[in-house]
């Protein structure tokens, strides 16, 4: 009980924050700034405690609050930990000091309205975590897009209306595909058991013929993998990125590209189990291209923020490619490989701000031998950099090494059954890892290495203010890559309830015992 | 915590300190932390050694903690010393140790002194889990983490780009292999159900597992090495290497690092036995090797190239030796080429440090009154590298010789003949390193003739350490010690009488090679020299190492950065993703500028039509009533 | 002919009047007021239907359509003076501002 | 008798005040002067509560007369005193549209009626009582008070936006 209240506590803190920054008198930047990291601070102490007393064993919801909402169409305000939203939650709330912290000197304009806007999308995120009902989700789903629309469109460069016209337009295409699914799913689910609910416990029982999951999950998933971001529909993410600022950016890679993988870990697949599995051979491909395309682009990009934003298509590729292998192991690593590559991509576009705000460019070629101008920045550049590209004793590898052994246990049988496309897959996945290495050691030496070359230089190396932050990042990089044992013991059994649904859905038996297509019973009704 | 995680730790403790406040606290102190600590580990070993075989050889186990549990299956960090890793950790911290001590006195002028002893313990560490870890995962950390170390200190120097670029590639060239690594690993899980490599080569012992082919384990594993060990087609990486500090050369790129293939190989014997054609692989790769870069070694001269070329030579005896089964001689030879080869790319560090940094053999000459006891040193280790008893280098290369004809699993004529090829050439190439650098006519210039002097005594001791080593190291019989858990194959029958043979035979290989470097090198090359018009072809071909650095350019590295920047970005990202959308939306903006032109402006129509619609759908209702 | 559709006729010819009236007229003013003359023409309806079933539903619909009558004209009469303010006119042909 | 004689006066005045409304709706669409159509449209509504006091809704009758009349038709009343209605700009009466939308009325009102005749409910056999002030008091209060207070924050904010528009129009001036 106590538990529920300190999770709504953390859930509405956000909003708080913007009450109390709202009342400040105008122009008072800096008392703004101090409240808003207060504020955040409280918040991620709260979910830390919450995180303590998360216990490991237990299957269901954790800290669960159930009111009913709108009674009459079964929705209700549904909010809870679990294994899988746990580490997330977890995560969205430490990186908003960080995020509130890291803006401090970038932005100078609007601050009440930033810090706002910083605050709604945490609530958004945060929400979206927690929530258990298919209509609150959604509505928190929808609602982080707007907080991110005036980041990007108020603070951002100099394409920043090119840019959020392509991510809402993205975004909202896929959550309008969503919302027609969900709303077919809840009614379906109603015709056939006459309780219409949209809490989500309920709903994963639903009984539906191959062919309704199938529509559904395309349109389910087209709204995730367009969030994820998988290719072919990566190609807002890019200039999202390039043009964001600091903190939209951070926010984006850190925190609101797990959304899409948490879509299809929570809703996605688990929903429509038999179509899951079914199109697992495709998820799986489109993760390894994912792989592949983001890392082959990352190489020959020239923007600083658009090689990291394409790493993040290729880092996310093994997120789906975990969750797509169906293997314990790989679904462990695909969570782990979230956190992870949200500390770390989050870490490296707060280094790529730190650097933008001296130097005032992002273009890779401006720059070089920075390991001999700003010594501290590039010691930290370097272990996020190995961090990303999964060097052991960092997150990174705990991740990849996790998804990669997950897919290629759950490949092996099969090659040996007779199908060997999954194993093809796996073992270019594999090679993804050196493919990883080449553009980031490739950045790395034209950024860090070579002739000193600081445009608008000479320029102070960090200050202790960006050191904290940096360095408060790294705690949970080295911590999930030396001792994941914590962390995943906290979510093996969502990753065991996710593995049963989808890998234990039963697939031919279940087609006769399905109810007849929704039109059919209408006709039938009317008669 | 155990002795062995003490061992371990201890170097990275010196890493923390040097590498947090290493500048703040002065060159002495960095200097004491960054070698004490490596030699309270030696000393640590050596009591956990000597306590290991008062037990009977039964292996110390200890567990550091549980990296993680999934699905029932425990990930643990735990550390394993028997005897094969006895014999690596004690060379390890050892030699390790010794060039701690020498770097003292390398890098005393350098400007980033912490950083760079900050960086070697970071490497001792990694290095030590890779060889004390028991588990697979432990020994991969410590597999990536030396080619991190690696990288980090072949671009310690990293204002200048070719360095760093040598990082990069040893870096991502290791990573190829680790890619092969990691699926065999990925294999030998999903057969066994543990990573942890004595129940592995248990499970193994008892049949090959379901399921799995243990040669197509072997040969992943083997990719893994070829990266790290720089075998063909992997080698490309280490002469590169050669960027880094000197003492980083003899460290890594000679006695330690490089070696974890092999150790690898020996490590994972329990499965390389049942893998015959995985053992081909690796002899016929090891030979292959060994041939081919000691004829690259023929006309290198960069004083480190060609080491650096020799120590790939070596590599590929090891392989050849553990190809054929001979996993006991494979580390007879990792342990005798650390000693000789750590002295000889040490003895170069101080060549080059007497030549204010010049390098090229061609500028040399002469040297060996001017720097005595650095020639001395190098004199024995070259001795020892070309096989002459009763030099260390004869012992193990006579063995891996032997085992290369004799050895009923995989031994046979065309594999002594090539390692004996090589072995010749190893004598010769390393004899004329010999002459064109300390003897002859000086060929310097007279500032540079001037200013040599002999390195401080924390060079030399060490090299004379070492050079004692490289002579004496022979007489540890490990192939003896390593008896118990890595048996030596047996011998064919038909070969049973040519040991003794074998014996002259690579003696007179050695005297050979030194013999025809006399000849042709002694009177300052003037023979040399007369060859090689008829000879020029292939000593461009040689002299551009086969071209193997361009050919993997024009193979993989450009037509990657094509179709990343031509095909993915330009035609996938751009034209067909973007392009589409960009087209959708333009198509909406076009018809939605026609479409706009029905909105007049004028109000009454908008209500006329309002009324209009109202009649129309009024009409249809009632007529569909 | 009884009384029900007798006022159901009343009511349908008031909103058709009304409808006709904001559509042919062009003063902005009697646009207005023709537009209020459709609602009382619903109202009518609903008071008619309320009447007929005896049951409160309508009437209360009807309370609440004065409610809106009376905020729609508050918000639209200040307009109106503003829109007049801009064009010197009470045409609504003058108003085609919206014109694509 | 005196008795069916009120009846039929009661019938008689409801279609007498039926054929009033009509009267002003019409006149409303031919009268050129907004003052005039004002007064039109004020009769019509007047005749319009004398309808609702004739089927018993006194209430209603009452609002309409004290709202409509009372206060939206004296709001428009006074507007159209302000703003000198006859404009000079207004050439013609009518819009260009003046036939079509007959001919649109025509067809709308013939479809509307003829669906009214068709689908007329039966009328229950005997009216029931009519509700008095009392039951809607009542079923405001139990049953829809919600969208009584739904009503008036909409009322509210009407007034904040009358506000708001008169100030922007100040404003503008100034």
């Amino acid at each position: 009980m106590a538990d529920a209240v300190l999770l709504n506590v953390v859930l509405y803190l956000p909003l708080l924050g913007i009450a109390l920054i709202v009342a400040l008198p105008e122009g008072d930047d800096e008392r703004v700034r101090s409240w808003s990291f207060g504020v955040m601070l409280a918040q991620f102490v709260i979910t830390a405690m919450l995180y303590l007393r998360f216990d490991p064993n237990v299957a269901g919801l954790q800290a669960e609050t159930n009111l009913p909402w709108i009674a009459d169409w079964g929705v209700s305000y549904r909010i809870g930990l679990d294994g899988y939203n746990v580490l997330l939650v977890l995560l969205t709330a430490f990186l908003g000091p960080l995020v509130v912290a890291g803006a401090f000197n970038a932005i100078r304009r609007d601050v009440r309205l930033f810090y706002a806007m910083v605050f709604f999308i945490q609530f958004a995120m945060l929400g979206t975590f927690v929530a258990q009902d298919l209509l609150l989700f959604y509505i928190f789903w929808e609602t982080m897009l707007i907080p991110m629309f005036l980041i990007i469109g108020i603070w951002g460069g100099e394409r920043r209306i090119y840019a959020t016209l392509k991510f809402v337009l993205y975004t909202a295409f896929g959550s309008i595909l969503m919302l027609a699914a969900l709303i077919y799913l809840v009614w379906s689910h109603y015709q056939a058991t006459g309780n219409l609910s949209f809490a989500l416990a309920d709903l994963f029982g639903a009984r539906l013929t191959l062919a309704e999951q199938g529509w559904l999950l395309a349109a389910f998933a087209l709204s995730f993998a367009i969030k994820v971001p998988m290719v072919p529909f990566h190609t807002w993410l890019p200039d999202a990125h390039v043009e964001a600022p600091t903190t939209g950016s951070v926010i984006l890679a850190g925190v609101l590209l797990k959304m899409g993988t948490y879509g299809f870990i929570k809703l996605g697949f688990p929903l429509f189990p038999q179509a899951a599995q079914l199109a697992m051979p495709a998820v799986m491909a489109l993760a390894v291209v994912s792989i592949v395309y983001g890392a082959c682009l990352a190489l020959v990009q020239t923007d600083i923020k658009k090689i990291i934003a394409y790493s993040s298509i290729s880092h996310l590729g093994y997120v789906m490619l975990g969750l797509a292998s169906l293997d314990l192991i790989g679904i462990q690593g695909a969570i782990i490989q979230m956190v992870s590559h949200g500390l770390t991509a989050a870490g490296l576009f707060l280094m790529v701000g730190m650097i933008y705000e001296r130097c005032h460019t992002r273009e890779l070629a401006a720059y070089g031998g920075l390991a001999k101008a700003l010594p501290v920045y590039s010691v930290f550049f370097m272990i996020l950099t190995l961090a990303a590209i999964g060097l052991p004793t960092t997150s990174g590898f705990t991740g990849e090494f996790l998804v990669l052994l997950g897919a290629f246990n759950a490949a092996w049988p099969q090659h040996l059954a007779g199908d060997s496309v999954p194993l093809v897959w796996a073992v270019i996945a594999v090679s993804g890892v050196v493919l990883g290495a080449m553009y980031m050691l490739w950045f790395a030496q034209r950024f860090l290495y070579g002739t000193t070359r600081v445009p608008h230089g000479p320029v102070a190396d960090l200050n202790r203010r960006e050191k904290l932050i940096l360095a408060a990042l790294l705690v949970p990089v080295f911590w999930i890559g030396l001792a994941p044992d914590e962390p995943m013991r906290k979510t093996e059994q969502a990753a065991l309830h996710f593995q049963r649904l989808v890998a234990g859905a039963q697939q031919p038996d279940a087609l006769a015992a399905a109810p007849p297509p929704l039109a059919q019973r209408r006709m039938e009704a009317a008669r | 915590m155990g002795a062995l995680t003490w061992i371990v730790v201890l170097p990275l403790l010196g890493f923390l300190i040097n590498g947090l406040a290493g500048n703040a606290l002065g060159k002495r102190f960095v200097s004491v932390v960054g070698c004490g600590l490596p030699i309270a580990s030696f000393l640590i070993a050596a009591a956990c050694v000597a306590s290991l075989l008062a037990g009977g050889s039964k292996p110390l186990i200890e567990t550091a903690f549980t990296w993680a549990v999934v699905g029932g299956k425990s990930f643990e960090i735990a550390f394993y010393l028997d005897r094969l890793s006895a014999v690596m950790v004690l060379v390890v911290t050892g030699v390790g140790s010794l060039i701690h001590i020498y770097s003292t006195g390398y890098m005393h002028d350098d400007e980033s002194y912490a950083r760079f002893f900050a960086y070697l313990n970071l490497f001792l560490f990694f290095m030590l889990l890779l060889v004390l870890g028991r588990s697979m995962l432990v020994l991969f950390v410590g597999w990536e983490g030396v080619g991190l170390a690696s990288y980090l200190l072949i671009g310690f120097w990293f204002e200048d780009p070719e360095k760093a670029a040598a990082g990069k590639k040893a870096f991502i060239t290791n990573r190829i292999g680790d890619a092969g690594f990691l699926l065999g690993m990925f294999l030998v899980f999903f057969a066994v159900g543990t990573l942890d490599m004595d129940r592995v080569n248990a499970a193994f012992a008892a049949g090959v597992p379901a399921g799995v082919s243990a040669s197509v384990i072997g040969v992943l594993l083997f990719v893994g090495a070829t990266g790290k060990s720089a075998q063909i087609p992997l080698h490309v990486w280490l002469p590169d290497a050669m960027a880094g500090p000197t003492p980083v050369s003899a460290l890594i790129h000679a006695a330690t690092m490089v070696t974890a293939g092999v150790y690898l190989v020996a490590r994972m014997s329990g499965i390389y036995v049942h893998a015959e054609t995985a053992s081909q692989v690796v002899a016929t790769v090891g030979v292959l090797t060994a041939f081919f870069a000691a004829t690259v070694a023929l006309v290198q001269t960069d004083i480190k190239r060609v080491l650096a070329y020799s120590t790939v030579s070596q590599l590929g005896f090891m392989f050849l030796a553990a190809g054929v089964g001979a996993y006991g001689v494979a580390i007879f030879h990792v342990v005798t080429h650390a000693f000789f080869k750590a002295c000889l790319f040490l003895g170069a560090g101080s060549v080059i440090h007497a030549m204010s940094g010049e390098q090229d053999i061609r500028r040399m000459g002469g040297l060996a009154r001017k720097i005595p006891v650095t020639f001395a040193t190098f004199a024995v280790s070259t001795a020892a590298i070309a096989g002459l008893p009763p030099l260390s280098g004869f012992f193990s290369k006579d063995e891996i010789l032997w085992f290369a004809y004799g050895s009923v699993t995989g031994g046979s004529p065309w594999l002594l003949l090539l390692a004996s090829a090589t072995a010749l050439l190893t004598a010769f190439y390393m004899f004329r390193l010999l002459w064109l650098t300390f003897f002859g006519r000086p060929r310097m210039d007279e500032e540079v003739a001037h200013h040599i002097h002999e390195s401080p005594w924390s060079m030399t001791g060490v090299l004379v350490v070492l050079a004692l080593l490289a002579a004496f190291g022979g007489f540890f019989s490990i192939p003896q010690f390593l008896e118990p858990m890595l048996p030596l194959p047996a011998i064919r029958p038909q070969a049973q009488s040519f040991h003794g043979p074998l014996v002259w035979i690579a003696t007179g290989l050695g005297v050979g090679g030194l013999l025809l470097a006399a000849y042709f090198y002694g009177n300052d090359a003037v023979r040399a020299a007369a060859l090689r018009p008829g000879f020029e072809p292939v000593h461009r071909l040689l002299s551009g190492k086969y071209y193997i650095d361009e050919l993997y350019d024009a193979v993989l590295g450009r037509p990657l950065a094509w179709i990343s920047e031509k095909v993915f970005l330009r035609i996938g990202d751009r034209l067909l993703i973007d392009g589409s959308l960009n087209g959708l939306a333009a198509l909406a903006e076009r018809s939605a500028g026609r479409l706009s032109k029905m909105q007049t402006g004028n109000l009454h129509l908008y209500l006329f039509l309002v009324l209009a619609g109202l009649v129309g759908a009024l009409i249809w209702s009632w007529r569909n009533g | 002919m009884d009384r029900v559709q007798l006022l159901i006729g009343l009511s349908i010819a008031l909103f058709s009047i009304g409808l006709l009236g904001v559509i042919v007229r062009r003063n902005l003013l009697v646009m207005l007021m023709c537009m209020e003359l459709m609602l009382n023409g619903v109202n009518l309806s609903l008071v008619t239907f309320a009447h007929q079933m005896g049951e409160a539903v309508g009437a209360v619909l009807v309370f609440l359509i004065f409610v809106v009558a009376t905020a729609e004209i508050a918000v639209a009469i200040p307009i109106v003076l503003l829109l007049v303010e801009r064009k010197h006119s009470l045409d609504i042909g003058a108003y085609n501002d919206l014109k694509g | 008798m005196i008795e069916t004689l009120l009846a039929g006066l009661d019938e008689l005045l409801l279609v007498a005040f039926g054929i009033g409304a009509l009267a002003g709706a019409l006149l409303m669409i031919v009268l050129r002067e907004p003052m005039r159509v004002a007064t039109a449209l004020i009769s019509t509504m007047v005749f319009l509560g004398g309808i609702y006091g004739l089927l018993g809704v006194h209430f209603i009758a009452a609002f309409q007369v004290l709202i409509y009349v009372g206060a939206v038709m004296v709001f428009m009343v006074y507007v159209i005193m302000m703003l000198d209605p006859r404009d000079p700009a207004i050439q013609s009466r009518f819009s260009r549209l003046l036939v079509p939308a007959v001919i649109g009325f025509v067809i709308l009102v013939f479809v509307l009626v003829g669906a009214a005749w068709q689908g007329a409910p039966e009328a229950p056999a005997a009216p029931r009582e009519t509700f008095g002030l009392q039951q809607f008091a009542a079923a405001f209060v139990r049953e829809y008070w919600l969208h009584f207070m739904v009503a008036t924050v909409l009322m509210e904010a009407a007034i904040v936006a009358a506000v708001a528009v008169v100030k922007l129009h100040r404003r503008g001036r100034g």
